[in-house]
This record gives C-alpha cells, structure tokens and sequence, in this order.
C-alpha cells in the first residue's frame, strides 16, 4: 500500500518486458479499472486516493501490464467478452449492455467504426456504470472508459485505416 | 416511522414501505417493470431508479430500497432522467419493436414508458437476439423475443398461484424465461400471468390479434363461474364479449382471476338459446316457436296442474332479480316448492351464518389455522386457494384437510377422508385438534360439495360443533353465484317431492343429476341461456340472458351482495330472465307488481334490506344450524368437482376450455408436480 | 278548288294568312334558336372572362350543348309542389314565354321586315314587356314558398320602378322621332347633337333593361346566393325551361329595342352608305348580338346589387335624371325648332 | 364629396374600368383544362382512391394492427383480424366506407408497414352508394392495379418522411 507503481513493477515483478520504456499501459486494480498510460504510472503511487485521482482504482489490486506488443484494444475487447459472458442477466443494464459494448468494441478492434461510435460506446458505459445490482456492471464499464480516455487517438487511427483499406 | 423528502415534499410513511411505495402516495410516476404490488421485489429492471441523499453518488432502485429517516430522494433530477433514458434504451436494444403487430400494444408498459423515456431512434446496429417461444398450453400464447426478463411471470407462477412451473434458464444476454423442462402451466390461474407481464411476451392466446385495447367497451361487473363473485371487467366489441380481465378487490380476487372466469367466455357465444323452442306433439321434437306460443303452452299446462303438483327450480347461474320474480310468480299461484340446491346438497337453512363463508376471504389472512372439509379449493375457488396459499406463504399456517387428498399448491395435514375424522375433532382427538386448539384464530372452510350427501345437516351440525369448540370461524365455500341469493330470499323446501312433480320450471337448471329425478311425464320449462341438459330434457325452452347480458345482483359466498352490468345484449329473442318471467305472469293473469327493475329492486329491498347494501359484508349473526346428533355415513366425502374447466353451462360450451380439459387434465395430470400433497 | 283560290276568301284573308302564319313561325323558329345559341355563347364568354373554358365536350367546341340541355330538360319530369296552385303555376312560364314571343310582333328587322307594322309600335311593345312582371308574379305567389313568394315581390317592384324610367327615356325619343312606329323612329332621320344628347338617355336605358329582364347585377328575383333560385325555385323540366327560354327572349327582345330605339335598328351604323350593300337584317342581328354581348359581359364583371341600392338607383337617380333629361331635351328641340314635322 | 368623385361618377369611369378588365381577362390564355381529355400534373404526395398493397413476393402487408382504424377521424375504416393459418396477424375483414372518407391522408401516415395507401386514382365515381363500401379484395385489387405507380411515389416521397 502506498508503494510507487514503477518500484513496484520494476523491483519486485522483474520489470516491464523489453524495459520500462516499452510500457504501454497499466491496469492497475484486476481487469475492471480504468487503465493507466505510461505518463501516469512513472510516478504514482498504489493506494485508494491517488489512483482514484487518477481516474482508475484499486480494485483487487491485481496489476495487469502491457507492453507495446500489445493490442491494446484488443486487450479491452477480450475484457469486454469476459464481463459479458459472466453477466449472470438479472438486470437490464449489464444482460443487454455487455453484450452490446462486446460486439461494438469487436468492430473497434478492427476499425469498423465511425468516430462517433467512440462517444456512443462512452456514454454507453456511461449509462451501464452505477445502474445495475451488483458491481459487475461498473467492472464492464470502466476498462473501456480508461480505453477511451487514454488510446481515443489509436481508435481514431484505426478506424481511418479501416476506412482506407474498405475504399 | 421514519421522515423523508420526496421532490422537496415531506412525508412520513410506515417503516418498511419502499421509496417507491412512498412516491406513489405522493402522485410521482415512478416507471418499473419488475416491481409489482403483489409479488417479491428483484429489482432487476433498473427502471425505477432515483437519485437518493445521502448515498453513493449513482442512483438507486427505489423499489427495493425502504424509506429511512432524513432521506432526500429526487424522482424527476437530470441523473434519474439520464439513468432511466440508459435503462430504457439497453431494454429496447434486443426487443423487436414489433408493436403493431403485438396484442400488448396499446395497453403495454414498455409501449408506454417508452414514450416517455425512449430516444427515438436505435443506436443498435448489431444483430438482435431472438428467442424460441415456449409452449406453455392453450391459453398463452408466447413471443418470448419479446421478454424483458422482468421475472414478474416466474414469481407469480411461484408465489401467487403456486405451481413454480417457471423459470430463467442460462445467462447473461442469453438468458430466458422457459417452463420447467418443456411443460405446459398448469396453474388454474396462469391466465394472470398476462396481466402481469409488462410487455407483450405473455399474451392470450384465444384472443389473439381479435382486438385492441380501443376499440373496446368496458363493463366493470362480477363473475359467475364460482361463489366468489369476482370483480371483472367484460370488454365488449359490438355486441361481443372479446375478453374478461380481472378488476381489483382487495376483499375478494385482489387482482387476480382464475382461468375459467378469464377464458370461458367464449362459451357465452356458442350453443346459445337465441329463440323460444317448444316440443311440437306429434313429432316429439323441439321446434322453434314464437315467445307467444310458449308462453301460452307453459301457462295452459300450469292452469291445468294441481299447484301442489308444480315445481321450480333455480340453477347456479341466476340472478337474485329473476328468482325473486320468479318466487313471487309461484307464490302468487299458490306454488311453494321451490329448490335452488340443484347440487343434491342438504342443509340447515334457517340461520344465515350456517351457510355463508362468515370470516370473509380476505379474513382467511388473520387465520392461524386452517381447517378444510370436503373441499377442494383449488378447484372449487382457485382464488381462495390463492389466499390460503398467500397466508400460507405469510407465516406458514398449519392446514388440515378432511376429504380426498388433493393437489393444493401447499402443504397440509391430510387427517381423514370422511366425517369420522370431524367427529374426532369435535370430541378434541387427533394431533390436529391440538393444533386448533393452540391456535388464535382458527377457521373451518366446508365445501359445499360435503353436504351433498343424505347426511348433510348432520355434517353441517357437526362442522358447527367443531367450530363451537376451537372458536373457529365457520366458512362454507359455495361453488354457485346464484347460491346464496337464492337462500337469502327463500328459494328452498327442504322435503320437495321432485318425482311427483308435474309441471318443473327449471330457471338455468342444468344438473343432470336432478334432471334424471324429475318424473319423464312431466312437463318441464327451461329457462336459460345455453342448450345443454336442461333444455334438452325441455318441453318449453324460453331463451334468457347470461351473465354478461343482464344488470342484476348476485351474492357470493361471504354474503356479499355485489350488482353486475350489462356488458352486452342477449342474442337474437333471448330477454332478460326476470323480464321473461314477469312476461309470463301477464299470461297466467298474475301480473306481477313491477314493470321496470328499480320497482323490482324496491320490492326485494322491502323485504330482504340487506340486498341494498352493495359490497358490504355484513356479519351473520350466529345461531343453532344443523343436526350433529342426527345418523352420520361413514362414506369419504367426494371432491365436488373433477374437472376444473367444465363446471356449467358456459364452460361446457366454451372450445377454450374444452382445449383445456385437454391438454391440462389428459397429459398433464394436474396435481402431478410441485407442492408437497401430504406431510 | 280553283275558284277557290280565287275567291276573296283566300285572296284576302288566306293567302295573307297563310303568309302570316309562315313570318310568325319563321320569327318564332329564329328566336328560339337565337336563345339556344345565346345560353351557349353566355356560358362561353362568362368561361373566357373568369379564364375557364366554357362548355367544351358536346360537339365540337361544345356547340351542342344547348341541344343538349333541352333534350335533358324536356325528358325530366315536372315537378308541381303539392302545396302549390297548379293552374297560375303552370300558366306562369307559358304567359311569360308567350310574352315574350308575341312582343316581337312589331319589331323591324329589315325595312318592311315586320310583321304587324302598326303605329303604336312603341306602346305595344312597352305594354307587352311591362306584362312579364305579371308571370313572374304569377310563379312567386302559385309556388307557396317563401324563396319564390320574396323574389315575386322583389321582381314586381323592381319592374315597376325601372319601367318608369325607361318610359320617360322613350319619350325622350319620341319627341326626337315624332312617330309611334317602330321603323319609322329607325328611319326618321336625328341630328348629330340629338345623338349626343341621347346618350345619357342610351346609358339609363342599357341599365334599364338589364333590371327590366332581371340580369345580373340586378337579378334579386332569383338571387340563387339568398334565395336559392328566387320566383322559379319550385320550378323544374319543362315549366323551368319555359321560363328560361322566356327570360332569354326577353334579353334579345330588349337589345332588339335598343337596337331600334337608339342604334338605328337595320341601317348600317354611322350612317356609312357604302356598308349598305351588306343586308340590313345582317347589321340588325350584330347590334343585337353586340347588346347581348353587353348583357353578358355585365354578368361577368358586376356583383349584384343590394336590394335598398336596387331601389334608390331606380327612384332616387334615374327617375329625376330622365325627367330633367325628357325636359331639357324639349326644351333645345324647342329652341332649335328641330321638332319633327 | 370631393369634386373628382362626383365627376368620376358622373363619367362612369369605375363601371368602365370594370368592364374593361372583364374585357381584357376575355383574351388571356385559359387556366383551366379540358379535363376527361387533358389531365393536370399529380403531386406524389396526391390522397385519391385507397389501396391496400402488397409485398413483391405477394404476401399482403397489412398486419392488422388498427393503427389506421384507430386514427381515422371519419370513422370510415373497420379491421377485424385474427391469427391466419401460419399464425401471423392478418386481417379477416377490411372495409373501407368511402362515403365517409375525407381523403385525411392519416391512415398512410399512420401505417407502419405502408400497407394503406392513398393512390392516384381519383377517378372512382360509382353509379350506387354501395360501390363505395370498399372491401378488402377491393382494396387489394386496387393496391394489385396502381402498385406500379403507388411504389414509385412512396420512393419520391420517402427523402421527406
């Protein structure tokens, strides 16, 4: 608790595959928080208040690192299949959101998209994020919000090259 | 009692109402789905969000969220607008908007929400679900795409009617409603569930695609179909009964209607007596006549008859106008043998509370304990059977039966099969009799079906002593509307030589077993709405009104006098029955004294007062019933019905029900799953 | 059968009889069809002017639609109101119909192309279009309903009214012609100035006629916006049609009157003699047929009057005009000694 | 009165200037058309005779959902409709009283399947009333006979709806 994340994943995990500077992103609390680019995480510390400061959490403190080898929406997406299959469909929000955010974010993966289905699938989160029973919704939400936040321009970017290989 | 602020309005509800409960005393609308008055509350729609202070910072649902002291809950704030417009949009994503062509449209919650916190057009551009329907019997129809998962079904089938026969299957996005595995409801109630879903996934299936919601009339009156005289609503097209849809009191159904009220009424348009039939003398046969013809045979006949020697008979269906009318008719030829127990039944007629339901249905809730006689709630008053059921449910009453072992949704002591087992009781022996004895408020509920028997007055005597002895309430449980009316005004003889009679005036008589006592030379009049067996053994047939044809009061069971409406009008020549009758005495120059029904109601309110108080239930003063001394059989009591779907004349006419019998009672033997049947 | 022929009897009154008979049909046959083809040419000009196209679907041009309307209004059934007098309603149309034949007795067409060339032209013909006042009066008050009971009442007072002052501008120009005759006013020769002075009395007696023959804008005995057909509501097929055909034949009539009253009936116009070679029956038929045109084209161009407007107009302006006018006209012709010898 | 009034009075000049227009308007050119020989421009969006259509495949496209019946001001249209052999929602009656029609347009608007029309034909006069109770093989005869036409003015009218 409290531990700076860099010390944290450089000294006591083995460090960040290929060197710290070929980090690209951290989940830091399980796979339901908001990612943290690699900007935030040179100098933030592991506890409640900063990381909510920073837009994400601590969640189950399971750190989850992701190096530049990463596809990093597809990462988000294969998250997104995750909550959708284990929503158990008791209310509304999560049986239909999951779902719906899975199968938009399956397109996003490959740039399928129009730019503004990046703001549909924020407020989309957005309407999933606080209305449901149980906390599995926000868990659904969050991960593609920190996508959004953090990656808008590398959605952007895929969905223009998408568009050029369709033309 | 805890204070709180709705929209800046204070007010201060009873602990444990939800803020939900709270917004509707106040007049705010608050949408839902899930929610609902009767049944347990999931809270999965998410559509009755509210933002409420203090809390965490999202809003709440505020169907299962109960009212707490100093709370602040804002029911019209931009973060519940915002949260319900989300809920309401993830609901129609995989609903197939197939409004106009789904019989929920026009009285659809999801329609009607829709409209006030849809967007009005589809963000949605992946493949909808679709989902398989489920068969679940002749009476409802299916298009589970359209499910919203509200789980109103599942819980209703659990909690109210008792057969938990659904349930939801798999998750997440894929889940859905189904019935446990394959089957068909066999709930005698399963009609509610229609009402209950707020969408169009459960819907009728013998009026599909006939109307809307419109285009219909609406007749708030009472049903006929059992002793309980449940409140309904006749929608009406034209002159045609399109559906039955239960109304609410609180007293009687709650809301709830059982399947043969709701389904039977297509019966009320087939096999129907629409002109005066008369038995021509030379063929032998019925031919069509004119009401003149008729009138004149049945007034030659009766003229020409020792009035010693002529009879009248009032089936279960009738109103108390006609049999009043025709009491005074008789009366006024010197005629005394009138009988309305056509059901063979005997018993003590002469204190009132010896033969209505005293405790009230809805006083079946204060009961700690519950003893049934010869009855079969379940098939003789689905609804009572509901109630026991709820305060079962409640707080886990104990429950003796004497008679057959029944399928009764909810766990009860089997003691006995016949009047031994009561006699015992009364005596205080048997395990049961410590558990009346220790209890509160105990009540008794005989089925009408056990006085059917030559020994009924001493069952009545005996079923009085046991209720003298645990200070029990003392309930009989008709089974025919028209039973007590008839009782209250008079219509018995207690030693009616029936084989003796010539003349029989049979007013919707349609027993067969009374039919076969009447003597084959003698000239009997039906009057009725149906061609079944009473106007099969007709020489006379007068066509008269069912109940949804003709204004008229009827008594159900506790006692309670309620008024029916005239939904639509009798076919072709068929009249309303006191109409015919008083029609009648003009031939036999016994006019009776009043030409309109506010003169006929006068007169019955003159001499029975209480027929004037409309929905009252008025208590009946106790006093000595029936012979406890007198000989007693030894045989079990026989289950007064055996087919739920066919029970009079309406139902036997009515394809729906004929479905019924079926599919429900041939393949799925009713009583099969579910409770426990004896512990 | 020779001595016959020879015999007084036919020489002086068969033969001429004959003859007569053969004039009257032949005035008769042309009147009727003038009032055919005049319904047609009302409802094409009244088309051309509201910009429409008139009849345009029997024959060609629509040129049988008259024949048309009368064989629909021939084959119809009279229909007689139960309440109604039936003798003076069905005389009604047949005396305002024959009125309006028999006026034409006198009216030269040609020179010596009349036929019954009497000195009291003049006076027969006022006296006769004066009488269909009487036919309409007749078919107001035998109807027994109110529509056709007011316009009665409104066509009697205006005929009255109107007859007054076109009475005083044929005064006028008696005095300028000195002769009752019909041809002799067409041939009695007027001075240029008498012209000009005439002509206000030309203008009231144009506004004269048209109230005289109940045509737009003074047509309130039928006023169909108010009351639905006026004196004639209750008329259909046959008796309708008289009263048609008698209500067009007064409007010929009457542009035949000014024609010889005012624009010199058969002679060629502005005295030109070279255009003498075409017949004079020709020129009579175009001034008519141009009168008509007037009819017509105030029909199209003027709403109708007001019935207290009808009557202020009638007494209130044209009757002491015409009266100064009859006086002033005296007076120069006295003055200039250009009474007629 | 001003002096030019009574002189204009006097001159007749408004009486003159009338007729002169009358006059004048007798040589423009005619607005109207020789009409059972020429006919007038119909806009896409014209409300004449009722037609009930059908799906290119033949299949009818009213579902029988009353919208049409519901919204109707005149009261003119009866559905009465039951589960067809298939199970789908078909009607077993459609009628249209075209004596009570006010030609509205709202039972087009309200179609959700564009099954009721209101098409081009305006040319439906009929000798007795009774030809005017249209019944639904009437209407579909209608909607089988102008389809060709009915289609293309839903396409020309479809970018404003």
């Amino acid at each position: 608790m409290g531990i700076p994340l860099k010390e944290l994943l450089e000294r006591h995990c083995g460090g960040v595959r290929g060197g710290w500077d070929n980090l690209l992103a951290v989940i830091p609390g399980g796979s339901s928080t908001p990612l943290l680019t690699k900007e935030v995480c040179e100098n933030i510390t592991m506890d409640f208040d900063t990381l909510r400061a920073a837009g994400s959490g601590l969640g189950t403190a399971g750190v989850i690192v992701m190096d530049k080898s990463t596809d990093i929406i597809y990462a988000i997406a294969r998250l997104s299949q995750f909550y959708m299959h284990e929503s158990c469909g008791q209310c509304t929000p999560c049986r239909e959101g999951t779902g719906w955010l899975w199968r938009t974010m399956l397109r996003m993966v490959k740039g399928n998209a129009s730019v503004e289905e990046i703001d549909m699938l924020f407020e989309l989160t957005k309407e999933i994020e606080g209305h449901t029973i149980c906390a599995l919704g926000d868990a659904a939400a969050w991960p593609i919000q920190g996508l959004i936040k953090n990656f808008r321009p590398e959605m952007e970017r895929r969905i223009m090259e998408y568009r050029k290989m369709a033309a | 009692m805890p204070k709180l602020k709705i929209n800046n309005v204070e007010i201060e509800v009873e602990k444990g109402t939800s803020i939900l409960q709270a917004c509707e005393m106040l007049g705010h609308e608050v949408p839902r789905f899930c929610y609902h008055d009767r049944l347990s509350v999931p809270a999965n729609c998410r559509m009755c969000l509210v933002e409420v202070k203090p809390g965490p910072p999202k809003p709440q649902a505020s169907c299962a969220l109960a009212c707490a002291d100093n709370m602040e809950v804002f029911t019209d704030s931009p973060m519940v607008k915002k949260a319900r417009n989300g809920v309401m949009e993830m609901l129609l994503i995989n609903h197939p908007l197939d409004c106009p062509i789904c019989d929920q449209g026009g009285e659809c919650d999801l329609q009607d929400q829709a409209v006030g916190y849809g967007f009005d057009r589809s963000r949605y551009y992946e493949n909808k679900r679709a989902v398989k329907d489920k068969n679940l019997g002749p009476l409802i129809k299916t298009v589970m795409t359209r499910c919203i998962q509200c789980t109103r079904c599942i819980r209703f089938a659990e909690e109210i009617a008792g057969t938990p026969d659904l349930g939801m299957i798999h998750r997440g996005e894929d889940s859905e409603i189904s019935t446990f595995i394959e089957k068909t409801i066999t709930s005698e109630m399963s009609g509610n569930l229609i009402d209950v879903c707020p969408v169009g996934a459960l819907t009728s299936k013998p009026y599909a695609f006939q109307a809307r919601p419109w285009e219909l009339k609406k007749t708030e009156t009472i049903d006929v179909h059992d002793g309980l005289g449940c409140n309904i609503r006749v929608d009406s097209r034209g002159g045609e009964v399109m559906r039955i849809l239960p109304r609410l009191h609180e007293d009687i159904n709650e809301e709830w209607i059982d399947d043969r009220t709701r389904f039977a009424y297509d019966g009320l348009k087939r096999q129907r007596l629409d002109r005066p039939y008369v038995r021509d003398d030379k063929t032998g046969r019925l031919r069509p006549g004119t009401w003149e013809e008729a009138f004149l045979k049945v007034s030659e006949r009766i003229r020409a008859t020792n009035r010693g020697k002529v009879a009248a008979l009032a089936g279960d269906l009738c109103d108390a106008e006609s049999m009043v009318a025709l009491k005074d008719l008789m009366r006024s030829l010197g005629v005394d043998n009138l009988e309305c127990r056509v059901d063979g039944a005997r018993f003590d007629t002469s204190a009132r509370a010896g033969y209505i339901f005293n405790s009230g249905i809805s006083g079946i809730e204060q009961a700690d304990a519950i003893l049934l006689v010869g009855t079969d709630p379940r098939k003789e008053a689905a609804l009572v059977n509901a109630r026991i059921l709820k305060t079962w449910r409640g707080k886990r009453v104990k429950i003796g039966l004497i008679g057959e072992n029944a399928d009764l949704a909810y766990p009860y002591t089997h003691i006995g099969t016949g009047p031994a087992s009561l006699e015992d009781l009364a005596g205080g022996k048997g395990a049961f009799a410590d558990v009346l004895a220790n209890a509160k408020n105990p009540i008794l509920i005989v089925g009408a079906g056990a006085f059917r028997r030559e020994d009924g007055v001493a069952i009545q005597g005996l079923c009085r002593a046991v209720a003298e002895k645990y200070k029990a309430g003392y309930n009989v449980l008709h089974m025919a509307a028209s039973r007590v009316a008839a009782l209250d005004i008079g219509f018995v003889k207690d030693d009616l030589d029936l084989p003796a009679m010539q003349v029989v005036y049979l007013l919707g008589v349609d027993n067969p077993d009374i039919l076969d006592q009447i003597n084959p030379d003698a000239f009997v009049v039906y009057q009725g709405h149906h061609g079944d067996a009473g106007a099969m053994r007709a020489d006379v047939i007068l066509p008269g009104a069912a109940y949804t044809e003709k204004d008229g009061l009827y008594i159900n069971t506790e006692g309670r006098v309620q008024f029916a409406k005239q939904a639509v009008w009798p076919p072709g020549e068929a009249r309303e029955d006191w109409k015919i009758v008083r029609a009648l005495s003009a031939y036999l120059d016994r006019p009776l004294p009043y030409d309109d029904i506010i003169h006929l109601r006068g007169r019955m309110v003159r001499e029975w007062p209480h027929l004037a108080e409309l929905d009252a239930l008025i208590p009946a003063e106790w006093a000595a019933f029936g012979n406890p001394q007198a000989p007693i059989s030894k045989d079990a009591f026989v289950p007064a019905v055996s087919n739920f779907y066919m029970t009079n004349v309406i139902t036997r006419a009515s394809l729906t029900m004929a479905k019924c019998t079926d599919t429900l009672l041939k393949s799925a033997v009713m009583g099969e799953n579910g409770s426990v049947a004896a512990e | 059968m020779t001595e016959f022929f020879a015999s007084p009897l036919w020489t002086d009154y068969g033969w001429p009889g004959l003859i007569m008979v053969g004039q009257i049909a032949a005035m008769m046959g042309v009147v009727i069809f003038a009032v055919a083809y005049l319904t047609y040419a009302e409802r094409k000009v009244l088309g051309a002017m509201q910009r429409r196209q008139g009849p345009m679907t029997v024959g060609p041009f629509g040129l049988l639609q008259p024949i048309a309307d009368g064989v629909k209004l021939l084959s119809k059934e009279t229909i007689v109101p139960s309440q109604a007098n039936k003798p003076v309603f069905l005389l009604a149309p047949i005396m305002l119909f024959t009125l309006a034949l028999v006026a034409w007795a006198v009216i030269p067409v040609n020179a010596k192309w009349v036929i019954a060339d009497i000195n009291v032209g003049v006076l027969y013909l006022f006296a006769i279009s004066s009488m269909g006042v009487y036919g309409i009066i007749m078919a107001g008050w035998a109807s027994n309903s109110k529509y056709a009971f007011l316009g009665g009442l409104r066509s009697a007072s205006q005929m009255v009214s109107y007859e007054v002052s076109m009475g005083l501008v044929i005064v006028t120009i008696l005095l300028c012609v000195g002769s009752l005759n019909l041809s002799d006013i067409v041939t009695v020769p007027r001075p240029v100035w008498v012209q000009i002075m005439l002509l206000p009395m030309f203008v009231v007696f144009l506004v004269s006629i048209l109230a005289e023959t109940n045509r737009a804008p003074f047509d309130l005995p039928e006023g169909e916006s108010e009351l639905s057909g006026g004196f004639m509501v209750e008329y259909s097929a046959m008796t309708f049609a008289l009263f048609f055909l008698g209500e067009y034949a007064n409007m010929i009539l009457m542009s035949a009157m000014a024609t010889v009253l005012f624009l010199g009936g058969w002679l060629p116009p502005f005295g030109i003699d070279a255009l003498a070679v075409v017949p004079g029956v020709v020129w009579f038929s175009l001034k008519v047929c141009a009168m008509l045109f007037f009819f017509i084209w105030a029909r199209a161009t003027f709403p109708r009057y007001r019935y207290d407007q009808l009557m202020r107009l009638g007494w209130k302006v044209f009757l002491p005009f015409s009266l100064i006018w009859v006086v002033l006209m005296a007076g120069l012709l006295m003055t200039f000694d250009a009474l007629p010898k | 009165m001003a002096f030019d009034q009574v002189a204009r009075s006097f001159m007749l000049s408004e009486i003159v200037k009338g007729m002169a227009l009358t006059f004048k308007y007798m040589f423009k050119p005619r607005v109207t058309i020789n009409y059972p020989y020429e006919k007038g421009p119909l806009s896409p969006r014209f409300r004449g005779e009722h037609a009930l259509r059908r799906y290119p495949n033949g299949e009818e496209r009213c579902i029988a959902c009353k919208l049409c019946e519901a919204i109707c001001p005149a009261l003119a249209i009866t559905i009465e409709a039951e589960p067809r052999e298939d199970g789908s929602r078909r009607t077993t009656r459609y009628d249209i009283d075209m004596t009570k029609c006010i030609y509205c347009g709202l039972c087009q608007e309200a179609c959700p399947v564009d099954a009721i029309v209101e098409g081009p034909n305006f040319e439906f006069a009929t000798e007795t009333r009774e030809e005017l109770f249209y019944n639904k093989e009437r209407l579909l005869a209608n909607g089988d006979r102008w389809e060709a036409q009915l289609a293309a003015n839903l396409a020309k009218d479809a970018p404003y709806r």
